[in-house]
C-alpha cells in the first residue's frame, strides 16, 4: 500500500468529497464524518509519505501507468511531502474546529459547504504533490473556485470581495497558464523535470524570460504579493470564519511553495542567479510588501482585516527570502512556509472563536475579552508572540534564518524591513491586548447603549470546547515547531536546497 | 483607473509581443512542440489504446488525471452555484397567474390560495409572462428527443469522431435547458428533479474516480485502465479503450447534471420556482 | 519594411491573440459594469485558448483522428508529421471547461450582489457601501 | 489552412470582442459574446482543432450564452459603459 501513498493523498479526499455531496442530499448528518474521513486519509497518507520520503528518498508515481513526459507524474521530495503533511493536518484541525460555526451559520447547506471544503483541500494537496505544470493549473482552479464560493457565502460585502478575488484570481491563473504555454511552445513538454532539462540551452532567450515573468506575476497575484495584494484583505476579512481560517493560512503558503517549486525545479537556480536585475527588483518588492503590509495593518479597526494585512507582509518575508539567492535565506523561506501556516492558522482560528461568541471582530467588540475568554486570548497571545518573533515560538527561528540570509547577501533593506515589520507586529498586537485586557466591558460607544450593567463582573463566556481544543493544539504546535527547528532544518529542508545557491 | 489599465495593458502586451520573436513560425512542422512529446501520442495511440481519435486517447488516458480534475472543476462550479444562490423562502408578492387550459383565459389570483388549483384545469404561468406560443413549445418538444439522442451518440462515438463526454454532456444538459426555456422551469424540474441533478453530478465524477480507484485496487496505478483487463475479460489494450468509454460516460453524466443545476439556480435566483 | 512582411505572415496569429487578450484584460480592469467585466474575463481566457490552439497547428497536417485502416501494424505506420499536434487541444478542452465553470460562479456572485445592492455598476455599489 | 480565411475570421473575432464590450445593452453584449464564441469555434475548426471547436460550439456559444442571458434577465440590462 505504501507505494500508493502519493495517489491516496489526493484520491482519498476527492472520493470523500463526492460522498459528502451525496450525503448532503440524502443524509446531512453523515457529511461531517465523511469529511473527517477524507481529510483523515489525506493526513495519514501524507504523513506516511513524508516518512517514506525521508527514509527512501524522493518518490515518483506514474498516474495511469504512463512514463513521463507523456503521462502525468507525481514527484514527491522532502519539500512536497512536508508541505502536504502541513496542509492536510491544518485542514483537518480546522475542520474539527469549525463544525460548530458551520452548524449555527449554515444549517441548511452543510452538504455543499463540506463538499467544497474538502475539494479545496484536495486541490491544494494536488498542487503540492504534482510534477506536471499543466496539472498544477487545473488543481489551482479547483482550489480557487472553491475559495470564491466559500468566501462569497459570507454576508454583507463578502460577495463583492469574492467577485474581485475571482477577477484577480482568474487573471493570475490565466497568466500562469500563458506562461506554461510559452514554455510549451519553446520546449514541447509539460513535465517539470523534463522542462528543467530542455530549458537549460535556452537560458538568455527572450521567450524564456517572458515566460518566467508571466508565470511569476500570475503566481504573485494568487499569493497576494505586494502590488497585487488588493483582493486579499477584503476577501479574507469578510469571509465566513471557517473559510477564512482554512484559506488564509494555507492558500498563500501553497502558492509560495508553488513559486519556489517553479523557481528551483523548472527554471533552475542557475537561471535565477543569472537574472541579477530581476532578483534584485523582486527583493525590493518584498521589502515594499513588508513595510506596506505593516503600515496598512496599523490603519485597521477590525481584528480580521488587521490579520489579513499581516498576511500580506508575511508573504513579503517568504518571497524575499526565496529571492535573496543564498542557502540561509532559502532555508528561512521554506521554514517560514511551515511556521507561518501554523501561526496564521492559530490567530485566524482565535479570531473565529471570538466571532463565534461576540458576532463581530471590530476593535470595540474585543473589550474585556481576557476576562470573558481567557483561553482563546491566551492562544491569540501565543500566535501574536510567534508572529512578532519571540524565541520559544517558531516565528523567531525562521526570522533568524531570514535575517542571517539577508546579512549574508548584504541586503540591508531586507533586514531593516524585516525588523521594522516585527516591530509593527509588536505595536499591532499590544494594541489588541490593551483593548482586550484593560478597557472595561461597556463603554457607551455611540449608539451602543444598553450594553449590560456598567462595570459589573464579566461572566466567563468561552468558545465551545470543539473550537478550543484545536486552538490549543495550534498554539502548542507553535512551541513544538519552534523546539523542533533543528531537526526540521537538518533532516528535511537542507537536503532539498539546490547546490547552486551561494 | 482607465489610465492605469491602459498602462498595464500596454506593458504586458509589449512584453508578450516582443517574446514572439523567439517563437517558431505559425504552423511550422519542425517546432519543438511538434517534435518532442506529441509524436508518441500520434504514432502509438492506435497501438496502445486502440482509439483512433487521438484527442480522446490523450484526454482520457495519457492525461486522464487532468480530465478527472476537469470534471471535478465542473462539479465544483455546480456545488458553488447551489451554495451561493439556493434559498428556500418563496418569492415575495401574493399574486399568482394561471391559464385556464380549455379556454386559454389568463386569471390572476391576488390572494395566493393555500392549495394549487387542479393542474389539469389551470396551468400556472410565470410572473414574467410570455405569450403561450404553440409553435415554439411543440417544435421544441419534438426536437428535444433528437437532441438527446445526438448527445448520447456524441458521448458514445467519441473514440472515432470529434466529441466525447464533455460535448455530449453539454448537449444533453442543453436539451433540458431548452425544455426549461420553451416550456417553463417547473416542467423541466418535473422531468429532472433538483435532487437528481445534485446526485448525478456527484455520481458522474464518482464513476470517473471510481474506475481509477478500481484500477488501483486491482494492483495497477491509479487510472491505469490496463489493470482492469482481468475483470473485463479482454486484453489490456481493449481494456484501455473500454476504460476510456466508462470515464466518458461519467464525464457526460456529471457535465449534464451540473449544467442543468447551474442554469436552474441562475435563472430563478436560487428559488427554482420560475425561470426565464 | 520588406523584411517585416514575412514576419507578419508567420506570426500574425500570435499578435491577434495578444490583441484580444489585451482587450479582455483592459475590460476586466477598466470597465465599471460587473457583467462587462465578466465578458472581458471570458474574452481574455478565450484568447489564451486561441494561443494554445495555434501552437498545435501544423502545415501539411490533418485533424488528429487516425484514418481507419492505418496504424494497425500491418499497413503503413502512422507518421507524426501527418497529423496536427493533439496535446494543445487536450489542454484547451480543459481550459474551456474551466472557463465555463468560472463563468457560472461569477454570474452566481453577480446575482448575489444584485440581490443586495440592486445595481451592477461598481461605482454605485461602492457609493452605497460608503454611505452605510 | 488558408491564411486569407484565417485572417478574415480573426478580424471578425476582434470586431465582435470590441462590440461585446462597447454595446450599452447587456443583453446585446451577451448575444455578441455568443457570436464571438462561435467565430472562435470556426477559427479553431479551420486550424484543425475539431474537438476544441466542438466544445466551444456547445459550451462557449451555447451554454455560456444562456448563462449570460439568464443572469442579465435576473439582474438588469442597463450598463453605463
Amino acid at each position: 500500500m505504501s507505494e500508493q501513498y502519493p495517489a491516496l493523498v489526493v484520491i482519498g479526499p476527492l472520493l470523500c468529497a463526492l460522498l459528502v455531496s451525496v450525503a448532503g442530499w440524502l443524509r446531512p448528518r453523515l457529511c461531517l464524518p465523511l469529511a473527517l474521513l477524507g481529510l483523515g486519509i489525506a493526513a495519514s497518507s501524507s504523513t506516511g509519505l513524508l516518512a517514506q520520503v525521508l527514509t527512501h528518498g524522493p518518490v515518483t508515481y506514474r498516474l495511469g501507468g504512463w512514463a513521463p513526459p507523456w503521462g502525468i507524474v507525481y514527484h514527491v521530495d522532502n519539500l512536497n511531502a512536508v508541505v502536504a503533511a502541513l496542509v492536510s493536518w491544518v485542514a483537518l484541525t480546522n475542520l474539527v474546529a469549525s463544525y460548530r460555526a458551520v452548524m449555527t451559520d449554515y444549517p441548511e447547506k452543510i452538504g455543499p459547504f463540506y463538499t467544497l471544503y474538502v475539494l479545496s483541500v484536495t486541490g491544494m494537496l494536488g498542487m503540492v504533490v504534482t510534477g506536471d505544470a499543466f496539472n498544477l493549473y487545473v488543481l489551482l482552479e479547483i482550489t480557487s473556485l472553491t475559495g470564491y464560493a466559500l468566501i462569497g457565502l459570507g454576508g454583507g460585502r463578502a460577495p463583492l470581495a469574492s467577485l474581485n478575488y475571482l477577477f484577480l484570481g482568474t487573471i493570475g491563473a490565466s497568466f500562469y497558464l500563458l506562461g506554461v504555454g510559452y514554455l510549451y511552445i519553446v520546449t514541447g513538454s509539460l513535465n517539470m523535470a523534463d522542462l528543467a532539462k530542455l530549458l537549460t540551452p535556452l537560458h538568455g532567450s527572450l521567450a524564456l524570460l517572458a515566460a518566467f515573468a508571466i508565470t511569476l506575476v500570475g503566481l504573485w497575484m494568487k499569493m497576494a504579493f505586494f502590488p497585487l495584494h488588493a483582493w486579499l484583505p477584503n476577501a479574507y476579512g469578510f469571509a465566513p470564519s471557517p473559510a477564512a481560517s482554512l484559506l488564509a493560512p494555507l492558500m498563500t503558503k501553497v502558492m509560495v511553495y508553488v513559486m519556489i517549486r517553479v523557481m528551483i525545479s523548472v527554471f533552475t537556480v542557475e537561471f535565477i542567479l543569472s537574472e541579477v536585475a530581476l532578483s534584485h527588483f523582486v527583493v525590493w518588492l518584498a521589502v515594499a510588501a513588508m513595510v506596506a503590509g505593516g503600515l496598512l495593518a496599523l490603519g485597521q479597526r477590525d481584528l480580521k482585516r488587521m490579520l489579513a494585512y499581516i498576511v500580506v507582509a508575511e508573504v513579503g518575508y517568504m518571497v524575499g527570502g526565496a529571492w535573496l539567492g543564498n542557502k540561509l535565506a532559502m532555508t528561512g523561506a521554506i521554514l517560514h512556509i511551515i511556521n507561518d501556516a501554523v501561526m496564521t492558522f492559530c490567530v485566524f482560528l482565535a479570531a473565529g472563536c471570538i466571532y463565534q461568541k461576540t458576532r463581530g471582530t471590530a476593535f470595540e467588540d474585543l473589550q474585556g475579552l481576557f476576562k470573558k475568554m481567557p483561553w482563546t486570548m491566551t492562544a491569540l497571545a501565543a500566535g501574536a508572540l510567534a508572529m512578532i518573533g519571540v524565541p520559544p515560538f517558531c516565528g523567531f527561528f525562521s526570522k533568524w534564518y531570514l535575517i542571517r540570509g539577508g546579512l549574508e547577501a548584504g541586503h540591508w533593506g531586507f533586514v531593516g524591513a524585516l525588523l521594522f515589520s516585527s516591530l509593527v507586529n509588536v505595536v499591532l498586537f499590544f494594541r489588541i491586548f490593551e483593548i482586550a485586557f484593560f478597557e472595561p466591558m461597556s463603554h457607551g460607544h455611540g449608539g451602543h447603549d444598553g450594553h449590560g450593567e456598567q462595570g459589573g463582573p464579566v461572566a466567563l463566556a468561552e468558545a465551545p470546547l470543539s473550537m478550543l481544543l484545536p486552538l490549543m493544539a495550534a498554539a502548542l504546535g507553535l512551541i513544538a515547531l519552534g523546539l523542533a527547528t533543528g531537526p526540521l532544518v537538518e533532516k528535511i529542508i537542507l537536503p532539498i536546497i539546490p547546490a547552486g545557491l551561494g | 483607473m482607465k489610465a492605469l489599465a491602459l498602462a498595464i495593458v500596454v506593458l504586458v502586451g509589449g512584453l508578450l509581443i516582443s517574446a514572439t520573436v523567439d517563437f517558431p513560425d505559425w504552423g511550422d512542422p519542425a517546432s519543438p512542440a511538434a517534435l518532442h512529446v506529441s509524436p508518441r501520442y500520434i504514432e502509438k495511440s492506435m497501438e496502445e489504446t486502440s482509439v483512433p481519435n487521438i484527442v480522446t486517447s490523450v484526454l482520457a488516458d495519457y492525461r486522464g488525471f487532468d480530465t478527472m480534475f476537469e470534471t471535478t472543476v465542473v462539479f465544483t462550479a455546480g456545488v458553488a452555484c447551489f451554495l451561493l444562490l439556493r434559498r428556500r423562502e418563496p418569492r415575495p408578492g401574493p399574486s399568482r397567474v394561471y391559464r385556464h387550459r380549455a379556454s386559454g383565459v389568463i386569471v390572476e389570483m391576488s390572494q395566493a390560495p393555500d392549495t394549487e388549483p387542479a393542474p389539469e384545469v389551470f396551468k400556472r404561468i410565470d410572473d414574467d409572462w410570455t405569450p403561450h406560443d404553440l409553435i415554439v413549445m411543440n417544435v421544441c418538444r419534438l426536437l428535444i428527443p433528437f437532441i438527446q439522442l445526438f448527445g448520447l451518440y456524441v458521448i458514445a462515438h467519441g473514440h472515432h469522431s470529434p466529441g466525447g463526454g464533455f460535448q455530449g454532456g453539454v448537449i444533453l444538459g442543453a436539451s433540458v435547458i431548452l425544455l426549461a426555456l420553451s416550456w417553463d422551469l417547473r416542467t423541466a424540474s418535473l422531468r429532472m428533479k433538483e435532487v437528481a441533478t445534485g446526485l448525478m453530478s456527484a455520481i458522474g465524477v464518482f464513476i470517473y474516480a471510481g474506475v481509477g480507484a478500481l484500477a488501483l485496487a486491482m494492483g495497477g496505478n491509479f487510472l491505469d485502465y490496463a489493470a482492469l483487463a482481468p475483470i473485463l475479460r479482454v486484453d489490456p489494450v481493449a481494456a484501455r479503450s473500454l476504460g476510456i468509454f466508462f470515464v466518458e460516460v461519467g464525464v457526460g453524466l456529471a457535465v449534464m447534471a451540473t449544467m442543468v443545476l447551474i442554469y436552474k439556480n441562475l435563472a430563478s435566483e436560487g428559488r427554482l420556482d420560475q425561470g426565464l | 519594411m520588406e523584411q517585416y512582411i514575412p514576419l507578419f505572415l508567420t506570426k500574425y496569429n500570435y499578435w491577434v491573440y495578444i490583441a484580444l487578450m489585451m482587450i479582455g484584460l483592459w475590460a476586466m480592469i477598466a470597465k465599471n459594469n460587473l457583467v462587462k467585466k465578466i465578458v472581458g474575463m471570458n474574452i481574455f481566457q478565450t484568447a489564451i485558448i486561441l494561443f494554445y490552439v495555434s501552437i498545435g497547428a501544423k502545415y501539411g497536417g490533418t485533424i488528429p483522428i487516425i484514418q481507419h485502416g492505418s496504424g494497425h501494424g500491418h499497413e503503413a505506420a502512422v507518421r507524426a508529421a501527418d497529423y496536427i499536434n493533439p496535446l494543445p487541444h487536450v489542454l484547451m478542452l480543459t481550459a474551456i471547461v474551466v472557463s465555463v465553470a468560472t463563468l457560472g460562479v461569477a454570474l452566481a456572485l453577480v446575482i448575489k450582489i444584485h440581490r443586495r445592492h440592486r445595481t451592477l455598476e461598481e461605482d454605485e455599489i461602492l457609493e452605497q457601501l460608503r454611505e452605510s | 489552412m488558408i491564411w486569407q480565411i484565417d485572417l478574415a475570421v480573426l478580424i471578425l473575432v476582434l470586431i465582435c470582442a470590441v462590440g461585446a464590450l462597447a454595446v450599452k445593452d447587456l443583453m446585446g453584449a451577451a448575444i455578441l459574446f455568443g457570436a464571438y464564441s462561435f467565430l472562435m469555434c470556426i477559427l479553431w475548426a479551420v486550424m484543425g482543432a475539431v474537438d476544441v471547436a466542438f466544445t466551444e460550439a456547445s459550451v462557449g456559444a451555447g451554454v455560456s450564452t444562456v448563462f449570460f442571458v439568464a443572469a442579465v434577465f435576473r439582474t438588469s440590462r442597463r450598463s453605463k459603459d
